[in-house]
């Protein structure tokens, strides 16, 4: 743990007394908040709690309904929409905020470009959005369109545009949720840098080690109103789960279950290639959580899209229950018992602008006709037990899904999959965005599933999420399944090994 | 977790009269606003028989619009509803001169039947190359637009089609001029065809799918949904809805020619986005667009039967009206 | 007595000819007005078939004594006129007359002359040039086109005249010029022109200015707007002459429709104008430089 | 981890010229597919006047085409130029009709002037009705093209406004029909307001929030873009290109009328949609509007040259022409 911390140094902004309340229902109450110069400040809270609501006031893209921001020790109001960066305060969204018809350079100077006599001086964007870029050890083409990225090269270019501002104070809104670990190590020694340079940054994150390592104070928010704020260093990342959560958490994960040898293969996949996979075999077993663990980039999501017909298949076969699942048909796929949840919840998984009931049963409407027409209460009742079985809190239920907190888009989304009651589940990121008590949760909802006779694919960058899940894990590099690891052999370091490219084995 | 309880029952809170019924109400208001401009401005306006004309003649593009707002709900749009008109017409009104019938009660049927499989084939025309050949609505939509009314054209020689046997053209009559206890047929028409519209887009699976489509085609895919063939469906339905606007247009005027139709897609497209269905696709208001259907004809109906306006300056307080009757519509929206 | 309501239903005034008869129709009535202050004539301007057959049932529902119409296209509107002659209604068509044009569908019919405005031009080119090679610009795909195609290949028939083409200028200048330019691309020699309608001849004489060609010998127009006309009596060479189609027969028709129906004079039957040739002659009287056609 | 460097590499992939350039290349292959077209069904369409006169004609819908793109770019549609150029062409002619200047050239200065003057403030008008009022900008600009339109037909007394002074005619007239090293007027002018609009949307700032207003409203606005203020300026530089129009097409026939440029928005609509800009905004080609806009003037004219056509199917030709136009453009963007 650093301990730098500038103690007691000038508080920089703060929040008094803030609540927040959106159509009428209160979602932030009295809550109070210090940021001292160069500190970097923790927000923790479960899911809904309000962290991204108060980062949002904090930094003027949400006004308060009461309570005051107190900017140098005045009271400020913050202008609206991104315009406090001229005050030095910038942000990075929890949800991405950036045009996908633009470039990488277009995007990271948008609102304020810069010129030679009213040109557009491209030349120096694009060094300047290299040398960011590079600083953050990422590796996007700053050339490339916004559109043909992925979700952590987004971030990343996200990330990059917040820190290559002059900015006093950076919000971070659960950077690093989707991104890897080198990534993020890079990503916390610039931040580190700036800190020590005198920027403040506030950083919302579910992952506890992070906080652990990266944060010099903790504030936690349980329902809109203020717990707690003390020194990180006084704290383990226990106690601010219980913090958080208002009781105390048992062991995360469930305990493994592994199936019999003799039980049947339900799917099968046979040298698949798509674009970038390349002969891609695999078994899975029912009842039995296989992991998929690789790179970034490393084709573990291309993969499933192509079993999951939403890519063309370029040859190769999958067999459910020996009945071959035809190419490029995602119904066709879901009538075989497949099902598939998106780690883009944002563009792929979730209408923004429709409400939960609408989301919940958009691929399971069958299950809601009678006599060809949609029964309401049906879904209605679809509805009350998802909230209820995934824990999905929001505040209002006519909410729409684009104004749900982030974790609770991403239970609204495993909700939507699973009402079509897959018997083969893959899931890509299950937890993303996701607080450590739901967490736990979802774990043993997955855990009770295979009990059930369900066979889950979990396909996650998270290493022990991974392991202590599942009882079989492949390992992608480069569009190849480059080994499948069981029992003992499933461990952080044999995982990279393969990830790597040090080690490889024959597809099981 | 010790907070479920209490969330759940908050869930399931009943959706805000305020956010989303007033949005579907707005139209309505700028309706009434006309209603009383109307009746200020000639006694005879708020006649029945005025209103009941008003509202029987806006039949036509009222019926294209419940199909427009298919198309648009989806995210797509049809310009070629107004040549598709007068296409399908033509080809009614010759298949029923052919004479290849004998029996004028059957050779109406069949010509009706016709009529309607000719519109959903010109439909899915519209749909299979918006979908299969990749090209935007706009531009597919705008080529068969010209290819309909081209079609059209040839047929009639550049004259007019009329309906030539007497016994048929009093047979149909009725299609038009008729009514049922009281109510004319046309908007009896208007009434059922929309109620089944909103049937199908608010109380089915299909439309949920077109919504969806409309408003995010990726997430619509991944939902197992097959996009390109809701989005042909809502043009071939854009068809069907066009012929049953036809079934009604021939018995009217008995006759049609290559000018038929034309800009009716205009006023279809604007009595769906008036109705309160955004062109932008993922959310479709049918009662709202033939609200618009008849905002629009009274508009009309209402320069015409005030006698102080000079009719050179008909079109400006036309446009100016509907600026206003959308003002009015978001200005409620806005306070709620 | 006096107290009637005249209705009056005109095409909207899309190009030059019908904003004539927008004219002429307020200005008669205005002139029906003066005389009997307490008659109502209300003239009511619609683009297309079926909005004219709205504006006539809008008319009908203020209670109408008489109806003057210039139907767009008279088969379509048959129907409506027939709703409004049922109620009793004295009905005058203008122009335009349905396919079945008789007692039933109207009392009175002041008929311009479409078929004869072809006629006149065709024989005139026969006349003046009996080889001529000739291109054609025709107006829109309506019933009253084809009739003056028709009427123009009856009035070059026997003759040596050959057409070249004949393509739609939708009766819009700029349209006209466009089709004359790709004319003058297609054809190396073209001696006449018939474009039927004086809004074109503007675009066509353009045309064929900006491509200096010299073959071309006149351009036949008609309608008679008042710059064509005074083309004609200035002894223009590309312009010798113009085929009377009056727009004034709308005010003529609202004068007789006026007398029927304040003064009982009997005017039922028909009523036919000619298609006038404008020549250099008798061009002074057919010239209104009020008007704005 | 060491495998850093090696992801890295794949990152650096150029983003593909294929993926991108061949999508601005597309119009003008279509483009010279119909040239090749031509060819073979006349001579004389090869001819270099042919062409000039075909490009020159163009002039019109080109360069409120290149508007056009401004307003699509920012997600925006205007369907009223069509009848502004009748509007401002109405006002400039009276306004060198009244004779309030003496001499000529500076008549004409000034004219050209209260030209330019009028249309960038139509533009404004729709730009605040559509922002300000929050009114789509579909319906919003339907309702000024009624405006636009009914006051010209007012001011024309439904008839034609003519130039009268011969002397100013002359004086004018080079701007259509004269040439400049031999290359017609209006192209030079078509060819120097593309490069101009070009560079706005390339190579300034305002161009950049064209796009990015256009791709995500919420972006810009989170950016600090004024959103409001970027899309009335398209707007405004839509008036401004109808202007430049409106310069050039007032000197060809020296006069207007109620009907002038009807349906002009549509073609330009088209031209912008042909040149490969998509009608959901963010993204703008501004040349591939011009080449798109030549298309369309050269399908015209390729159908007339032909002499095998019946004159009653034009309409249906044109139409399969430009859907098999698109669907060669896409062909050949999927391909790469
Ligand atoms: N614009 C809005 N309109 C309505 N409700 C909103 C809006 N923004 C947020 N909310 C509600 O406020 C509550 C708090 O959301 P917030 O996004 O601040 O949570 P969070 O702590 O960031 O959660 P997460 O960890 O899941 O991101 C949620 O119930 C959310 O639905
Ligand atoms: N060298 C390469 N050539 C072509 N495409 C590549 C290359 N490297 C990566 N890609 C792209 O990366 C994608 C693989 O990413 P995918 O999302 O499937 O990986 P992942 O393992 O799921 O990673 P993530 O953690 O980002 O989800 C492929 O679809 C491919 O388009
Ligand atoms: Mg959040
Ligand atoms: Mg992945």
């Amino acid at each position: 743990m650093e301990s730098e911390t500038v103690d007691g140094g000038a508080v920089v902004l703060s929040a008094r007394r803030i609540c927040k309340s959106f159509n009428g229902v209160q979602v932030l109450f009295s809550v109070n908040f210090d940021l001292r110069a160069g500190e970097i400040h923790a927000l923790m809270g479960e899911n809904g709690a309000g962290k991204s609501t108060l980062v949002k006031v904090m930094s003027g893209f949400e006004q308060p309904s009461s309570g005051e921001i107190v900017l140098d020790g005045k009271p400020v109001k913050l202008p609206a929409n991104g315009d406090a960066e001229a005050l030095g305060i910038v942000i990075i969204h929890q949800e991405f905020n950036l045009a996908e018809h633009l470039t990488v350079t277009e995007s990271l100077f948008l609102g304020r470009e810069m010129t030679r006599f009213g040109v557009l001086d491209r030349k120096r964007m694009r060094a300047e959005t290299r040398r960011v870029l590079d600083l953050l050890g990422s590796h996007v083409d700053e050339n490339a369109l916004i559109s043909t990225l992925s979700i952590a090269d987004k971030q990343m270019v996200e990330i990059a545009k917040a820190i290559s501002r002059d900015a006093r104070v950076v919000f971070m809104d659960e950077p690093t949720a989707v991104l890897s670990r080198e990534e993020t190590n890079f990503l916390f020694r610039q931040v580190r840098k700036l800190r020590d340079q005198g920027t403040s940054f506030v950083f919302v994150s579910h992952k506890l080690d992070e906080v652990m390592e990266l944060t010099d104070r903790v504030t936690v928010l349980r329902d809109g109103q203020w717990v707690k704020t003390s020194p990180t260093a006084i704290l383990d990342g226990e106690s601010i789960a219980q913090l958080m959560v208002g009781r105390e958490l048992s062991s995360l994960y469930p305990a493994k279950t592994e199936p019999d040898v003799d039980e049947e293969v339900v799917l099968r996949v046979n040298s698949v290639s798509t674009g970038y996979v390349k002969d891609a075999s695999f078994e899975v077993r029912k009842g039995e959580i296989i992991g998929f663990s690789g790179m970034i980039g490393s084709g573990r999501t291309e993969l499933m899209e192509a079993i999951m017909g939403l890519r063309s298949r370029a040859s190769g076969e999958v067999t459910v229950r020996g009945e071959v699942v035809p190419s490029g048909d995602a119904h066709a796929a879901n009538l075989h018992g497949l099902g598939y949840m998106t780690k883009d919840r944002k563009s792929k998984g979730l209408l923004l602008n429709s409400g939960m009931m609408a989301n919940l049963t958009l691929q399971s409407l069958d299950q809601h006709t009678r006599l060809g027409y949609l029964d309401p209460k049906s879904e209605a009742a679809a509805l009350a037990k998802a909230t209820r079985r995934f824990d999905i809190r929001v505040r209002d239920g006519n909410v729409v899904a684009g104004r749900m907190s982030g974790g609770n888009q991403q239970k609204l989304l495993l909700a939507k999959v699973m009402e079509t009651e897959p018997d083969i589940i893959i899931i890509d990121e299950p937890t993303r965005g996701i607080d450590v008590g739901t967490k736990q949760q979802i774990y043993h909802f997955i855990s009770a599933l295979a009990r059930d006779g369900r066979s889950i694919i979990v396909v996650s960058s998270e290493m022990p999420e991974i392991i202590g899940l599942c009882t079989r894990v492949a390992v992608m590099r480069e569009g190849r399944i480059v080994g499948v690891l069981e029992g003992e052999e499933i461990s952080e370091q044999e995982i990279m090994r393969y990830a790597a490219g040090l080690k490889r084995k024959a597809a099981a | 977790m010790s907070v479920n309880e209490e969330t759940g029952e908050r869930g399931i809170r009943r959706r805000s009269w305020r956010d989303v019924d007033l949005r579907a109400v707005a139209p309505f208001a700028a309706l009434a606003l006309l209603l009383i401009v109307g009746a200020m401005v000639n006694p005879n306006f708020i006649g029945i028989t005025n209103l009941a004309n008003v509202a029987t003649r806006s039949a036509f593009i009222a019926i294209i619009a419940v199909g427009a707002t298919f198309v648009i709900s989806s995210g797509d749009l049809d310009l070629s509803v107004g040549s598709m008109v007068a296409f399908v017409a033509s080809l009614m009104i010759l298949f029923m001169n052919s004479g290849v019938i004998a029996d004028p009660a059957l050779m109406l049927t069949a010509a009706m039947a016709l009529a309607v499989a000719i519109g959903i084939a010109c439909g899915l025309a519209n749909g299979l190359i918006t979908t299969v050949g990749k090209i935007e609505p706009f531009i597919a939509t705008l080529g068969t637009m010209g290819i309909y009314r081209g079609l059209t054209t040839w047929l009639s020689q550049g004259g007019a089609i009329t309906l030539k046997s007497p016994e048929l053209q009093s047979m149909y009559r009725p299609a038009y001029f008729g009514n049922i206890f009281g109510l004319p047929f046309p908007i009896v028409v208007i009434l059922v065809v929309t109620a089944i519209a909103a049937f199908i887009l608010y109380r089915t699976r299909y439309g949920r799918h077109v919504v969806a489509v409309g408003s995010n085609r990726d997430v619509a895919r991944y939902s197992g949904i097959h996009v390109d063939r809701v989005r042909t469906i809502a043009f071939a339905i854009q068809g069907l809805c066009v012929a049953i606007a036809v079934l009604l247009y021939v018995p009217r005027l008995g006759s049609t020619s290559a000018t038929t139709g034309i800009l009716w897609e205009l006023q279809a497209i604007t009595a769906v986005v008036v109705g309160g269905t955004a062109l932008k696709g993922g959310a479709g208001r049918v009662w709202g667009t033939i609200c618009g259907a008849f905002i629009l004809e009274l508009v009309g109906n209402i320069m015409l039967l005030s006698n102080f306006i000079s009719e050179y300056l008909i079109g400006a307080i036309q446009g100016a009206i509907i600026i206003i009757a959308m003002l009015v519509q978001r200005s409620l929206v806005r306070k709620s | 007595q006096d107290a009637k309501t005249i209705g009056v239903s005109i095409p909207a005034a899309d190009h030059g000819w019908t904003a004539g008869v927008v004219y002429h129709a307020e200005r008669v009535a205005e002139q029906i007005r003066k005389e009997h202050p307490d008659a109502k004539v209300i003239v009511k301007t619609s683009p297309d078939p079926a909005s004219q057959a709205n504006a006539v049932q809008d008319l009908a529902v203020q209670g109408l004594d008489a109806l003057v119409i210039l139907p767009t296209d008279p088969d379509q509107l048959v129907n409506a006129i027939k709703e409004v002659k049922a109620a009793g209604t004295f009905v005058t068509i203008v122009d335009r007359a349905p396919s079945v044009n008789d007692a039933t569908v109207r009392d009175l019919y002041v008929a311009g002359n479409n078929p004869a405005l072809g006629q006149t031009a065709g024989e005139y080119i026969k006349a003046n040039t009996p080889d001529a090679e000739v291109v054609v610009i025709r107006g829109m795909p309506i019933p009253i086109d084809q009739q003056r195609q028709d009427g123009f290949d009856k009035g070059i028939a026997g003759s040596n005249v050959k057409v070249l083409d004949r393509q739609f200028g939708n009766w819009n200048r700029d349209d006209a010029f466009k089709v004359m330019q790709d004319y003058l691309t297609k054809y190396p020699k073209i001696d006449v022109v018939w474009c039927q309608d004086d809004d074109m001849a503007v675009g066509v004489l353009q045309a064929i200015d900006q491509a200096k060609r010299t073959d071309i010998q006149y351009v036949v127009a008609g309608a008679g707007s008042k710059d064509m006309i005074k083309k004609v009596m200035d002894g223009d060479k590309m312009i010798p002459v113009d085929v009377l189609y009056p727009p004034a027969m709308v005010g003529t028709a609202m004068e007789l429709t006026a007398a029927a129906v304040f003064n009982q004079v009997p005017v039922h039957g028909t009523y036919t104008l000619d298609a006038t040739l404008i020549t250099k002659e008798n061009a002074k009287n057919y010239y209104f430089p009020d008007s704005p056609f």
